[in-house]
């Protein structure tokens, strides 16, 4: 089982709850908006706590109410790509790349740059980026904290085509060869059917 | 500038940098505690910072004096433990300073602190950087403005102290004597207005050199702020 | 260079404490440090257990305080000098008035103000007090006046023609280029304004003594006569 | 409480008042044009507005004297023009009072300013929105933080405000005697600390309640905070 | 003819340059990523001073560098919804929509709460809404300030099918009915070739 997810939290009036036993490789996470898929990846990641609950990614437990167990943000390495692409503005694009990166990952900064397409953006400041440049570099910043699962949060949707394939190409792999447990958002159901190996309605 | 004038400034120079360089990690603690934390007595934390700009400074000397002089409880003790005398020293005018020049500077970064996004915060865990690193890397860069500003502020503020400083460390020249204190000193003689505008444009002329340096800096960290 | 006694000297003792001083040098001896301040601010620093050699008071009161709380050497105690309160006015006024009893100062004033010392606190604030009841005026111009921090600021007032009239010591009246001595307060008027001098019980410094017996020998008292200090008619 | 001190209380009160709301708009208004314009002189007008803050008070009150006084270029003309007098008038205390506050509340609200998202008002411009539309409803509420704060910290500065006051309208009670005055006028006299003790608890309450008061403002303010 | 746009401006060290003429209707932006696509919305609506060029839209002129023309932002009225929601946090849903507002446009305050969905969202602050919720609400603010043509940057990017397909229908109504020219840019070839008169590549 790559994801074991069973969560419940309150939200101003809302309440996200969401429950999937998920196998290897890479689940979507499928369902309208403002349904709660964010603050799913939210909890998953562990930087919203949920009020009841249950979270395993690949064997371990990150979260778990009833047994009091709630691993800190930092200790549980997900490569999160938020929707939002959260770089930080007052370092360049290089520094932003570097900021979580810890060697001996699936793929070499130079391979990430280079299928990113971020070589000419590397001395940037974040605020002169496009939309989509942003999201790359955000995908890249992930990708180089050799996490172990990965949760993307609409990673590809201000991408054109041809980035859109190069980089499902990658995901594959990474789901694939690394076997890297990969929680995924999206509302293109073509991208969904390529990539997701089970999908959770929510 | 006669040598003593020289010598006044440059006093007046160590005390404001002393003064805002031992402010400045202490200041940062209070605003980053002020803007972030849920603590009880947090409202009179913040109301004990701003107490040296409520009272009117003479006071604020006073209740230096009470605690820092030689029988009082803190300055006995700091003398003992480190050494440290503040009476009719440079460093009380120091700790006058800072004492004066603390509320300004938890202001302003606090301001800075608050605005700062905090899920850029979260991206940085999630990145598995420590809370310590998200601090140094994240926080502190992106309150810079504040920093900044609440350094100008208070180095300003050092620059123009009188009152807590005369009242607490006396007005010796060369150990106490500022220039504020001069200034006063130049006053108290009738026909000290030459020397009192030449102090008082000197004081100005640093202020604008420090108020330069800081608009430089400000300018060079400007990158983060928001385009189109 | 071996430093000389720190003194404790009120803020209107600057210039004659200073020539005081320079003279002592001259003489061979390590320059005395001075300290300028309100009396008040000094008189508390000494109380704090600072450690000074002399204190040189704008009044009576403050060095009694020291004194009660046994803060001065015993035997020390001696008068510095003395002063005289004058009326001014700003240099162009052409305003004439004897100081007398119940003589016209509310009416010269007008609706304006008399300038002073803080009545309630500042020492040469008191003495004007004191003169004004005695000569029977003090309740036409109680209402009238700008009390100032000190007598320097007082005198910046009238300078300045904030205020017609102002009451100051004559040695500020006679620094200063900008006001007209109206009249001086007969020395009946008021308590004798007094500077005391003593050597503070922390005193340390082995001129201390030595500069206190030179402040008040014959040259001493010279050097302040010549800053307008002393009992002249 | 004395009914005298009730009065000095109420006096520091519209002093204090009157001063902070005198320079909220004027503090707004430099704090925007530093904060956004390009313009010669930029520097220049920064220096000045931190004088009050670099020069001791007294000098400060000196100068109004000269500015303000009945011989003064401006006093006299403002006299004429507005028939505002500043001379020994509560008025003039609070003259005195915001030129103090002034640096500190053009600060802050500077700070805030810059830190106001301008893609926020590009976004309200082609909604048709007028620049002074702009500026009344996007900028202005979002840099509310800053404004807050510089409110604060100016009121709190114009309660402790002594040294320029007296010098500039002297302390006549009922008139020019704020708080720091009669605090200043205790602390001369041997014996005064008891009345010392006193009105400086009395300013300490104010300023906690003027604190407490902005705290519940920001908070409710404090909305547009980024969450998670 | 709905734009008539010819435009170069320099980015840093990028050139941004684009010349078109569309035809009444939608006309779709199209490119990679970077290529300029939010620059050139930019410049039609007067954020951005284009260096050189000519923008007519509807017949109206909004910008010729030769003549000296520059219709100020504000009386464009261009209807324009961002790449990033760029919601007014300091005001709730409600006033957020009310912001631009003025009366006698193409539909009804109702009609775009009701088919954008945002009825529950009223009395919310932005900050609490989820990303599509937030694209929903910078619709509807466009919208409902009366435009005299829409300028719309992916708006449909992280919305649910059912969602975007209602929200194309409007688009084709306020397109054909109304006859309003857009200019729309997407990386959905389905969105594009299904709502788009014209397609520029970019
Ligand atoms: N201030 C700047 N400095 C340098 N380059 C800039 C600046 N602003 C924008 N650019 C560059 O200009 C190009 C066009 O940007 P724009 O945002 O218009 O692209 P876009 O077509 O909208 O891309 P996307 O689909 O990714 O949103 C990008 O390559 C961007 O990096
Ligand atoms: N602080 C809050 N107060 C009230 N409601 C909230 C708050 N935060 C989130 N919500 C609501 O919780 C729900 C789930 O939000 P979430 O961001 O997880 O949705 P989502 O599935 O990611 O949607 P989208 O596809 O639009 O991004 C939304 O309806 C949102 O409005
Ligand atoms: O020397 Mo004083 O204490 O200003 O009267
Ligand atoms: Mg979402
Ligand atoms: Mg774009």
């Amino acid at each position: 089982m790559s994801f074991e997810v069973k969560v419940s939290r309150r939200l101003g009036k809302a309440m996200v709850a969401c429950n999937f036993l998920a196998p290897n490789g890479l689940t979507a996470l499928f369902g309208p908006s403002g349904a709660g898929k964010s603050s799913v990846l939210n909890m998953v990641s562990g930087l919203l706590r949920p009020d009841h609950g249950r979270i395993v990614v690949g064997g371990q437990v990150l979260f778990d109410s009833a047994a009091g167990i709630d691993i800190p943000v930092q200790q549980r390495h997900s490569g999160y790509v938020f929707q939002d692409a959260r770089l930080f503005p007052h370092m360049r694009v290089r520094a932003n790349l570097a900021y979580g990166a810890r060697g001996d990952g699936p793929m070499s900064q130079a391979d990430v740059i280079d299928f990113l397409g971020l070589a000419h953006l590397l001395d940037r400041w974040p605020r002169s980026l496009s939309g989509g440049e942003a999201q790359r570099v955000a995908i890249g910043r992930a990708l180089l904290s050799n996490p172990r699962f990965l949760l993307m949060d609409e990673p590809l949707a201000s991408l054109d085509r041809a980035r859109r394939e190069e980089i499902m190409r990658t995901i594959e792999r990474l789901r694939d060869e690394v076997g890297l447990p990969i929680l995924y958002v999206s509302h293109d159901r073509a991208e969904v059917e390529r990539l997701a190996g089970a999908i959770v309605e929510i | 500038m006669t040598p003593e004038e020289l010598e006044i400034v440059r006093l007046s120079l160590r005390v404001g940098a002393v003064a805002v360089a031992a402010c400045l990690p202490v200041a940062f603690a209070l605003a980053w505690a002020l803007a972030r934390g849920r603590f009880p007595g947090k409202v009179m934390l913040d109301a004990l910072i701003h107490l040296p700009l409520v009272l009117p400074p003479v006071v604020t000397g006073w209740l230096l004096l009470l605690a820092f002089g030689p029988q009082g409880p803190i300055g006995a003790w700091v003398e003992q433990a480190l050494g440290l005398t503040f009476m009719f020293r440079w460093t009380g005018a120091a700790l006058a300073a800072a004492v004066m020049a603390l509320p300004l500077m938890v202001r302003a970064m606090r301001l800075s602190i608050e605005a700062v996004d905090q899920r850029l915060e979260a991206a940085a865990m999630t990145l598995g950087a420590s809370r310590w690193r998200v601090f140094r890397t994240i926080t502190v860069p992106l309150a810079l403005p504040g920093v900044i500003a609440g350094t100008v502020l208070g180095f300003a503020r050092s620059l123009g102290e009188f009152g807590a400083t005369i009242t607490f460390v006396s007005n010796i020249p060369g150990e106490t004597q500022t220039l504020p204190l001069a200034i006063y000193s130049a006053l108290q003689v009738p026909g000290g207005e030459d020397a009192v505008t030449r102090l008082a444009a000197t004081s100005v002329a640093l202020s604008l050199i420090a108020l330069v340096v800081s608009e430089m800096l400000a300018r060079r960290m400007g990158r983060s702020s928001h385009v189109l | 260079q071996e430093k000389g006694p720190l003194v404790l000297a009120a803020a209107s003792l600057q210039e004659a404490m200073t020539d005081a001083a320079a003279a002592w040098a001259r003489k061979g001896h390590p320059r005395p440090v001075l300290s300028f301040a309100a009396s008040s601010a000094l008189a508390r620093q000494a109380e704090a257990g600072a450690r000074a050699d002399l204190f040189a008071s704008a009044d009576e009161e403050w060095m009694n305080y020291l004194q009660g709380k046994s803060l001065l050497k015993s035997g020390t105690r001696a008068r510095l000098t003395e002063n005289r309160l004058v009326l001014v006015a700003p240099l162009p006024s052409r305003l004439n008035l004897q100081i007398t009893r119940n003589f016209p100062l509310a009416k010269a004033l007008g609706t304006r103000r008399l300038a002073m010392a803080d009545p309630a606190a500042v020492p040469a604030g008191r003495y004007g007090r004191e003169a004004l009841s005695r000569l029977g005026v003090w309740t036409g111009v109680a209402g009238k006046v700008a009390a100032a921090e000190n007598v320097r600021a007082a005198l910046a007032l009238v300078e300045r023609g904030a205020a017609p009239l102002g009451i100051v010591y004559a040695t500020d009246a006679m620094a200063s280029r900008r006001v007209r001595v109206v009249g001086t307060f007969p020395a009946t008027s008021h308590q004798p304004i007094t500077y005391p001098v003593a050597l503070l019980a922390t005193s340390r410094h082995g001129d201390a003594e030595a500069f206190r017996r030179f402040l008040i020998s014959r040259e001493g008292r010279a050097i302040f006569l010549r800053r307008g200090f002393g009992q002249r008619r």
